[in-house]
């Protein structure tokens, strides 16, 4: 079944590929039809998925190259399962989102469905290997659609994105390798390595001096992964590829893409480099912590509506590093929730930003030349203001929203570790800062009396408010109650922190 | 009965969802709905309250499991141990006093509100989000636990933002419904810690738990940020407080608050909202008390913000912002109640203080409703024209300046006599009561300045006076309701003056109802001896009834007899005016400094670091990958370093292929004699 | 060998040091060339004393008779027909100097510094190998065991000469 | 006299067949890098493939007393004048395409 | 002796067929016209190299065998490298009969010269003997002289043959000087007894004359293979140079002289000892090729960065390319030489594929500059994404065969004591080649197809017979980075013999 899910958008993109070129119609069909598939796919698997086991499951499992013992293992378990429903449920409203879209259409549904095999394989690959060809798959479809379908400076924010994020990659290349060959035995199977701990007490030696093996392991994949997330001081490709994607690249690359990263280091570094992992715990929790304020102080000083919502995305995730690097029920449970989440709510920031740009085809809060950008809209589009308001009360953490559940468990566990305690409670000042970027940004482009330029706005059209639908749903339910989320992932972290206990 | 709790704060909700889905499209924009629900909400509360009158006591639960997440049982951390909240309903009497008081107000508020509000557009939305603030209101009288508490408590703040905002076209309301939000935020996210902190010292966040465990001593000796846990907790939620209930130093947002429509006021920021952070001192009370310190900190906070805010009113013009400060002047008596252990006191002060500040905010809605300005400057004489007003007014204004047969009497001279009780007992302390009275002579002083000035004397502006008119029944009644419950009557008989059991001022029921509540917290006893209580109760009823006859023979000198010129004062204290026309400078502090000097600087500082630095060094830092590499090569080129600073990208070219035109001459021979030279260079290395 | 002998060769050699040096750094190429050709009779000289009979005529026939003359036809072809100037002027010789200056340096260390298994002029093995003809002992190892180069050698004479012919053959 | 003697008997030994190997290996390098004439640099060419022959005699001579290093040498030279008919000709075709042998004018192909 | 001839003969058998095919071209060139002649000189051309393909596959070793008195080898190694150089030849003579730039009437000429090229890559691929070595490299540089400046009526092309004729006899000199010393130093021209020789000195110090020796080869070999500090004339000869002869020359010689290098490094320096080798003791060899390694990916690299001409870049990325192959030497183990045998056969497909690409654009565009790429996806989609896919498989990333092949290498370095920064070396400069071949992708993707001057640029005129040999370039490019373990069995299987 996960190969079904990984593939049909690759089969889809075949057939759109396969397409005549005058018929962009009939390529959007093709695309609505490839994600919807692994979309109601994915709901059996969430009925199907057995929550109290805290393995693999839907393993599927064939030697592939067995000379370097490389197999193609796919399986979820409660970290990734999370992950792949929220991959095949935004990329199935990106579709509606990328509807506008009206030049190279065959091109841009074709790398947008080359793109969503790419995420679910990293995400079900269990296979070293095999997760890094999906990693890098990933890399070249976003590259092109940033670089074709972006906004002014697409081409710099491309080949920026394209470069820190391969820099990360073959650094994880190199550990792979070095997991491969200094492992005993020989396998790129994740899970067997998380089982043998094969580097602990091991060292290496690099110009000339013995560093200890896992540690320097840790690092690597941490850098790697630290570039997708992106922790600071990794993280300025980040603004620029969200600000110059087209608007359903930025919300799978902020909903779906930045996640890996946090994915990857609790799929790797966690289970298979414990030692390493708590040596650096500290150092994990205070880049968070450095993550949350950077990331919400900077969002203060943007003057672009997009580039506000990605700097946001820096500052929850943040939340969680540090839930992360708590090691606690609630902490770990905390962050793999608020990866979640703050998919589905920063998505519907980034469909709404491309909602209003769409219309008015520009996002400045303020415009570069200090006149005042967008302002007093809110009588103008209520129902898109009402819907901007959940979504951004959902990012600021409003309780009773999706967000809050996800930062409480953050803090909740965070707090509950004597050595995190100064840093959570210097942490804490990002839910005030949240709230005052977003709610800040909110007054100046909704509230107010109307600049006059915006007095014929319309509205949002049927087909927008459709795609916000589900998220706008989740947010809410989720926020009053997120078990059903929870208990998917539950027992696997548990079975994660049995390490670290 | 706990059941009956659940739909008592799920109906208003329901009727949240209706009115914002399709509330427009109902008759008359579907303001029924609200008032319906919260009127079934009424009903509901009142059997409970019936059944705690008729009992004495009352103790249900109700607990469902919200979430539940398996952890490793055998781990040393307790935060690795299992994760489980349950969230409930606590049903005490202080729950059903609480429940009993908030849906009264609430329904007579919306009633209030379908007159007042009448024609305005978004009214529909307006009703959402009243309804959307008694249900979070509610749901936090009925929590068991800090998480949903905390929940409703923010919920509330978004309600308070949305309508403090309601003129969203209006940017000072707008700039206030910011203010009032992030204000409280600032209080919330500590409190929001001390909830963190209180699930790691306890493992749980359930109020019951909380009590048996703090009685128990659990984790007395844990350590957070080197406080003692108690004590950490105990600020963090003391911190709450002081936002929620706009205590000094957090008070500011609250007389902007009064942006919002006079309906809200009365609900949100005069009788409920913000008394919840009293509510919320009165729930953890054990704690509190378990972390000695704290208590008196918060005793300081109160009677600091009861002096300073009652000065304030003094000189306020407006009179919805007259009476924030004098909400935010009796907060402060509930918080120094709590604070020095009062802990009935400013309870029963709360309640009183619903009753009448509601009432008083709705008169003042009335005479704005009927004269469209809020300048008490351009009020007078109204007495004649709007009487019922003028009536509800009065009883409201003696109530809360404390004298006999008002309710405000009962409360306040407790709370005073509670904390003078204090103070004998701990003379370091006697500050604490000493700015109590004086407040108190203060808030007799302004209110009835306030009376004056509406109500009494001349009409200052005829055109406004001309149109004045009494208000529509369904907006009196209320105003006469509220009024009534102001009275004395309700509480401790008809005077207030009631000695049995050698007990000054005994509200039967209530004292029952909260020593029984007491007993359910594990309140162990109220400290300090039983003579000293006595005592003080006699010295602060004297010294109260003085001070409030004080305060309203000089304001009737002043703002009715003329005797004394109010600018001839005002020149006397100029400088005192100065600071008190200012608010002490706080907003200036706050928004002036720290948010656009301070905060806004560094965040243009941090943003243009991340441009330049950040970028500098890791992406175009590949040009300086090259110069080092450059340097090993060949010799350095100024130019390029100058370059190198602007663009990475085009330095990076820009170096390679400097470096490549150095070498790549074009020239075979020259070539050769690089390649020779290399060759033996590598040699040479290898030796 | 006898002094006299011995003195032949060092004549030969200091003649084909010399008319290297002259090749080397004779502004005109011409003469240059002419230089060249002595010091590749002087080589074939060193041939001889070295016992490669054969190869001292090879050279002789190739060098001489061939390369040399190839390129004095070149330069005589360029000078007279399109009247150009023979002398290099400005060369930059400094670093060539210095480079070959180094590696003569290191290489006349590592040669005279070998301690190999050199034999030794009276050795039996030497004396023999030196007064054998070795014409025959050529034409046996070029059929025996240097038979693949021998033949594989008419494939690089084979595309050199179509490659040399293709460039310089006119239009 | 006797240490001239001494020095010839050196220089006609094994080290002065090298010596001058090496001599000539040098100068063939030198006049490859400075001559300005493209048939100059050829003939620094031949040079150092004189240098290569004269080695292997010598070694053939001194070293194995084998016919290898003859043969050897007898491929260099072969592979000598294959090399110098294909040079000349591109020199010849560079001539007349540009009208100068000096290779410091084949620059056209650069950074 | 007659017998061991005949013998010899069979194992000859691939070379042997070249020959006669270039005896037939020269028959046809003579006896046709020129119109009929260079299509059948093609086909022959072709015929013969896939013939010898087949004789190769034939003969596919089973015992090691030396032959024609040991001066050639068969075994593993020379099987596998010999497809490698006869493809080459296939894929010089494709590129060329699919390009304008070699004009009709030089076709014959073209071909004959190819398959003497081909015959010498072969010699190199297969020769144990220092004297059969150099006869092979020489055939291919004098040759390589030739086709270099085929276009006698161009300037470029005459002074890419000047330059590479000039730098190639100053290498090839020095590296048979370096064999005489080799020579003097061990007494034999043969790999073998070269190797015995020199584990019987048992040096610890080895003498500065060997020293020499091996410095001086390795500057020839390095020529060969266009490593630094030898790699100057790469990329004025790759600019100059018709594309399609540069398109050879970027696959074939350097595949010849890796195996050349392979050869001489394994069978006469170092032994083995058990899954690695020992390298001689108390010479810098290996660290010396490390140094190489590294400064030839970096000089690569970095210097592609500031190129325009596309033909001039990927004539760097080539340098970095056998920097990345080097590496493969360093690690001085079977997975070591396993990976150098993997990436070049990926290495064969995607540069290939990269040069006919611009050759394409070149012609229909006049010029080979990154700009001449604009939009280039647009007009032709086809093209864009083959394009995309040989330089993407260049820059190393998954799915695609360049991929696979760093990781094999990188993987073999990886646990090598000591050379750990290599590998992270090779990593960071993996990194920085994105930056020049996405400036190739950008300029055809994202970009249109307008000039700089807002012209519209043209479409680029190709044939199926483009498109045909471009799929079949793509299509293993694309499935070496899916399923690479038949390749590497081979390989595997090739370097057997080195391992015994």
């Amino acid at each position: 079944m996960l190969s079904l899910m990984t593939f049909i958008p690759l089969v889809g993109m075949l057939v759109i590929l396969c397409l005549p070129k005058d018929k962009p119609q009939w390529v959007r069909y093709t695309a609505v039809v490839a994600t919807l598939i692994p979309l109601l796919l994915g709901v059996k698997l969430f009925l199907d998925y057995d929550r109290s086991n805290p393995g693999i499951q839907f393993v599927e499992r064939m030697s592939w190259i067995p000379m370097f013992n490389i197999e193609y293992y796919m399986g979820v378990d409660g970290l990734s399962i999370p992950m792949v429903l929220l991959t095949v449920l935004l990329s199935f409203l990106c579709i509606f989102a990328s509807w506008t879209i009206d030049n190279g259409v065959k091109g841009y549904f074709a790398m947008f469905l080359f793109l969503e095999t790419g995420m679910m394989g990293v995400f079900c690959a269990l296979d070293f290997f095999l997760f890094f060809l999906f990693w890098e798959v990933m890399l070249l479809p976003m590259y092109f659609l940033i670089g074709i379908w972006g906004g002014k400076n697409k081409v710099y924010a491309a080949i920026k994105f394209f470069l820190y994020t391969l820099f990360g990659s073959v650094l994880m290349l190199l550990v792979m390798l070095a997991m491969y060959y200094y492992g005993e035995p020989h396998t790129f199977d994740l899970i067997k390595l998380a089982e043998l701990h094969p580097f602990s007490g091991k060292t290496v030696s690099l110009f000339g001096t013995q560093f200890a093996m896992d540690k320097i392991f840790w690092i690597g994949l941490f850098i790697g992964f630290a570039i997708k997330v992106p922790v600071w001081p990794f993280h300025t490709w980040l603004p620029w590829a969200h600000v110059e994607a087209p608007t359903a690249v930025s919300v799978i690359l902020a909903g779906v893409l930045l996640k890996m990263g946090t994915y990857g280091i609790l799929r790797m570094n966690f289970p298979i480099l414990p030692e390493a992992t708590l040596w650096a715990a500290n150092a994990m929790a205070l880049l968070g912590v450095i993550n949350i304020l950077y990331g919400a102080f900077c969002a203060m000083a943007q003057t672009d509506l997009k580039k506000l919502v990605a700097y946001s995305s820096v500052s929850h995730m943040g939340y969680v590093m540090l839930g992360m690097a708590s090691f606690t029920t609630a902490g770990v449970n905390g962050a793999v929730l608020q990866m979640f989440n703050h998919g589905t709510s920063t998505a519907m920031m980034f469909l709404l930003v491309g909602v209003i740009y769409d219309r008015a085809h520009h996002r400045w809060i303020v415009k570069p030349d200090g006149t005042r950008g967008f302002g007093g809209i809110a009588s103008q589009v209520p129902v898109f203001t009402g819907i901007f308001a959940i979504a951004l009360f959902a990012s600021l953490g409003l309780p009773g929203l999706s967000g809050f559940i996800s930062e409480a468990m953050v803090f909740m566990g965070a707090l509950s570790v004597p050595r995190l305690q100064t840093m959570t409670v210097i942490a804490s000042l990002g839910i005030v800062l949240g709230a005052a970027y977003l709610l800040w940004m909110f007054m100046r482009v909704f509230l107010g009396p109307l600049n006059e330029e915006y007095k014929d706005l319309t509205d949002m059209n049927w087909r927008e408010k459709l795609t916000l639908a589900p998220l706008c749903v989740l947010v809410i339910v989720l926020g009053v109650y997120p078990q059903p989320v929870l208990d998917l992932m539950s027992s696997t972290v548990a079975k994660l922190l049995t390490i670290f206990a | 009965m706990a059941q009956s709790c659940l739909w008592i704060a799920l109906l208003p909700f329901l009727a949240f969802l209706v009115q914002v889905s399709i509330g427009k499209k109902l008759p008359r924009h579907g303001d029924f709905v609200s008032v319906l629900a919260i009127g079934t909400s009424f009903a509901l509360a009142t059997p409970i309250f019936i059944n705690l009158l008729s009992t004495g006591n009352l103790y249900e639960t109700l607990q469902f499991v919200w979430i539940n997440l398996p952890g490793v049982p055998s781990a040393a951390l307790r935060g690795a141990q299992d994760f489980k909240v349950t969230i409930g309903v606590l049903l005490n009497p202080l729950t059903a006093i609480m429940l009993f008081m908030v849906t009264l107000c609430s329904t007579l508020i919306h009633l209030f509100s379908t007159g007042y509000m009448h024609g305005e557009e978004r009214y529909h939305l307006f009703f959402a989000y009243i309804s959307l603030f008694s249900a979070a209101m509610l749901g936090l009288i009925i929590s068991d636990n800090l998480l949903t508490f905390f929940i409703c408590w923010e919920l509330m703040g978004l309600c308070s933002y949305l309508l403090i905002g309601f003129y969203y076209k209006k940017p000072s309301a707008i700039n206030a419904s910011i203010k009032a939000f992030m204000t409280t935020r600032v209080g919330d996210t500590c409190f929001f810690m001390g909830i963190c902190a209180l699930y790691y010292v306890f493992g749980t966040t359930n109020f019951m738990d909380m009590y048996g465990a703090v009685k128990a001593g659990v984790a007395a000796d844990v350590t957070i940020l080197g406080l003692p846990a108690y004590t950490f907790i105990g600020l963090c939620i003391m911190l709450g407080t002081i936002g929620k209930s706009a205590q000094f130093p957090l008070h500011i947002w609250l007389p902007d608050a009064m942006e919002g429509p006079t309906p809200v006021s009365a609900l949100i920021h005069a009788a409920t909202m913000v008394a919840a952070g009293v509510f919320l001192l009165i729930r953890t009370y054990p704690l509190l008390y378990a972390s000695h310190g704290v208590l008196t900190v918060i005793a300081y906070v109160g009677a600091i913000t009861a002096f300073l805010a009652a000065l304030i009113g003094i000189v306020q013009n407006d009179i919805k912002k007259v009476l924030a400060y004098s909400t935010i002047s009796q907060l402060g008596y509930m918080v120094m109640g709590v604070g020095v252990g009062a802990f009935g006191a400013a309870f029963l002060h709360l309640l009183t203080h619903a009753c009448f500040k509601a009432c008083l905010f709705l008169c003042s809605g009335s005479v704005i409703h009927s004269v469209h300005t809020q300048d008490m400057r351009e009020m007078g004489g109204l007495r004649t024209k709007m009487p019922w007003t003028f009536l509800c007014t009065l009883i409201s204004t003696l109530a809360i300046s404390g004298l006999p047969f008002f309710s405000g009497f009962v409360s306040k001279d407790r709370v005073l006599a509670g904390a003078l009780a204090f103070g004998m007992e701990h003379p370091a302390h006697m500050i604490i009561p000493i700015l109590g009275f004086a407040a108190a002579g203060v808030t007799a002083f302004y209110m009835f300045r306030l009376l004056y000035m509406t109500f009494f004397g001349a009409a200052r502006d005829e055109h406004k006076h001309h149109h004045a008119h009494e208000q529509p029944l369904i907006m009196v009644l209320p105003l006469v309701v509220l009024a009534t419950l102001s009275l004395s009557l309700w509480y401790a008989g008809p005077t207030g003056l009631d000695f049995v059991d050698n007990k000054i001022l005994p509200v039967t029921w209530f004292d029952h109802s909260v020593e029984a509540a007491q007993t359910s917290m594990s309140i162990v006893a109220h400290h300090g001896s039983e003579e000293i209580h006595h005592k003080a109760h006699g010295l602060a009823l004297i010294f109260s009834l003085i001070l409030a006859a004080g305060g309203i023979l000089l304001s009737t000198a002043i703002y009715l007899k003329k005797m004394i010129n109010p600018d001839k004062l005002k020149r006397m204290f100029g400088p005192m005016h100065h600071i008190l026309w200012h608010k002490y400078f706080f907003d200036e502090l706050y928004v002036g400094f720290l948010i656009q000097k301070v905060l806004l600087s560094w965040n243009r500082m941090l943003a243009a670091f991340d441009n330049r630095v950040v970028d500098g060094i890791f992406v175009d830092g590949w040009a300086k990958v090259t110069m080092v590499v450059k340097s090993v090569v060949g010799k350095f080129d100024e130019v390029v370093v100058d370059r190198m600073a602007v663009d990475g990208a085009g330095d990076l070219v820009a170096v390679s292929g400097w470096a490549v035109r150095r070498f790549q001459t074009g020239r075979v021979q020259q070539y050769l004699i690089f390649s020779l030279i290399a060759l033996g260079m590598v040699y040479w290395v290898l030796r | 060998m006898t002094n006299g002998m011995k003195l032949v060769l060092f004549g030969a050699e200091v003649l084909t040091v010399l008319c290297a040096l002259i090749a080397t750094f004779h502004p005109n190429v011409l003469y240059g060339a002419i230089a060249l050709l002595i010091t590749f009779l002087g080589v074939a000289v060193m041939y001889v004393f070295a016992g490669a009979d054969f190869l001292a005529g090879a050279q002789v026939i190739v060098y001489v008779g061939g390369v040399t003359i190839l390129i004095l036809f070149a330069i005589m072809l360029t000078q007279w027909l399109y009247q150009m100037k023979l002398r290099d002027v400005g060369t930059k010789l400094l670093a060539p100097i210095l480079i070959g200056a180094g590696l003569f340096y290191v290489l006349a260390k590592a040669l005279l510094d070998i301690n190999p298994k050199f034999l030794s002029d009276n050795a039996e093995p030497a004396q023999k190998f030196l007064m054998t003809p070795k014409t025959a002992l050529l034409g046996e190892a070029l059929l025996g065991s240097y038979l693949l180069p021998f033949e594989a050698i008419t494939i690089l004479l084979l595309g050199a000469l179509v490659g040399a012919v293709w460039i310089a053959r006119p239009r | 006299m006797n240490a001239f003697m001494t020095f010839v008997d050196k220089a006609t030994g094994v080290q002065g067949f090298l010596i001058v190997g090496a001599i000539l290996f040098s100068l063939g390098i030198i006049g490859i890098l400075s001559r300005k004439n493209a048939i100059g640099i050829l003939l620094g060419v031949e040079l150092i493939l004189n240098a290569a022959g004269l080695n292997f005699v010598t070694f053939s001579r001194y070293r194995t007393a084998a016919i290898d290093g003859q043969v050897a040498n007898l491929f260099v030279i072969l592979i000598a004048a294959a090399e110098a008919a294909v040079a000349l000709a591109i020199i010849l075709r560079f001539y007349r395409l540009k009208q100068t042998i000096d290779a410091d004018e084949a620059n056209l192909l650069r950074n | 002796m007659a017998q061991n001839v005949l013998d010899s003969l069979k194992w000859f058998a691939p070379e042997t067929s070249l020959v006669a095919v270039l005896v037939l071209i020269f028959l046809a060139d003579a006896a046709l016209p020129k119109a009929r002649s260079t299509v059948l000189s093609f086909m022959l051309g072709c015929l013969g190299l896939v013939a010898a393909i087949a004789a190769t596959v034939k003969l596919a070793p089973l015992d090691p065998t030396l032959y024609f008195s040991g001066v050639v080898a068969h075994d593993g190694l020379s099987s596998f490298f010999r497809i490698l150089v006869f493809a080459s030849g296939i894929l010089g003579l494709y590129a060329a009969y699919g390009s304008k730039e070699i004009e009709e009437k030089y076709r014959n000429e073209y071909a004959i010269l190819i398959l003497c090229v081909v015959f010498g890559m072969s010699l190199m691929a297969i020769s144990t003997n220092l004297i059969m070595l150099y006869i092979g490299i020489e055939t291919v540089s004098i040759v390589s002289f030739a086709l270099a400046g085929l276009n006698r009526e161009s300037l470029r092309s005459n002074e890419a043959a000047l330059k590479y004729m000039i730098y190639g006899a100053l290498s090839s000199g020095l590296m048979i000087y370096g064999f005489s010393l080799l020579y003097g130093v061990t007494g034999s021209l043969q790999y073998s007894q070269i190797h015995t020789a020199l584990v019987a000195m048992n040096m610890a110090e080895p003498p500065l004359i060997l020293q020499m020796a091996m410095l001086l080869i390795f500057g020839g070999l390095a020529f060969k293979i266009s490593a630094f500090p030898m790699h100057f004339w790469t990329p004025d000869v790759y600019e100059g140079a018709p594309t399609p002869v540069v398109t050879f020359f970027s696959v074939g010689p350097k595949a010849a002289g890796m195996a050349a290098l392979i050869r001489i490094f394994y069978t006469v320096f170092a032994s083995k000892t058990g899954e690695t080798f020992t390298v001689m003791p108390g010479t810098a060899l290996v660290h010396g090729l490390a140094i190489v390694s590294a400064l030839t990916m970096l000089v690569g690299n970095f210097s592609a960065i500031a190129q325009v001409s596309v033909k001039r870049m990927l004539a760097y990325s080539s340098i970095a390319h056998v920097g990345y192959l080097l590496m493969g030497m360093v690690a001085t183990n079977e997975k070591g030489l396993v990976a150098i045998l993997f990436y070049l056969v990926v290495y064969y497909a995607m540069n290939v594929g990269a040069f006919i690409v611009t050759g394409l654009v070149m012609e229909s565009r006049g010029s080979d500059d990154i700009e001449s790429f604009r939009g280039v996806g647009w007009t032709n989609p086809y093209l864009g994404v083959v394009m995309a896919v040989f330089l993407f498989s260049l820059t190393g990333i998954p799915v695609f065969g360049g991929f696979v092949g760093k990781f094999l290498l990188f993987g073999s370095l990886i646990d090598v004591p000591g050379f750990l920064w290599l590998a992270l070396w090779g990593v960071l400069n993996s990194v920085v080649s994105l930056y020049y071949y996405a400036r190739i992708v950008k300029a055809m993707w994202l970009d249109k197809p307008v000039s700089a001057s807002s012209q519209p640029l043209p479409a680029i005129a190709m044939t199926t017979y483009h498109w045909v040999g471009l799929a079949l370039l793509a299509i293993p490019t694309v499935l070496l980075g899916l399923f690479f373990s038949p390749v590497v069995r081979l390989a595997k299987a090739s370097v057997a013999a080195l391992l015994s």
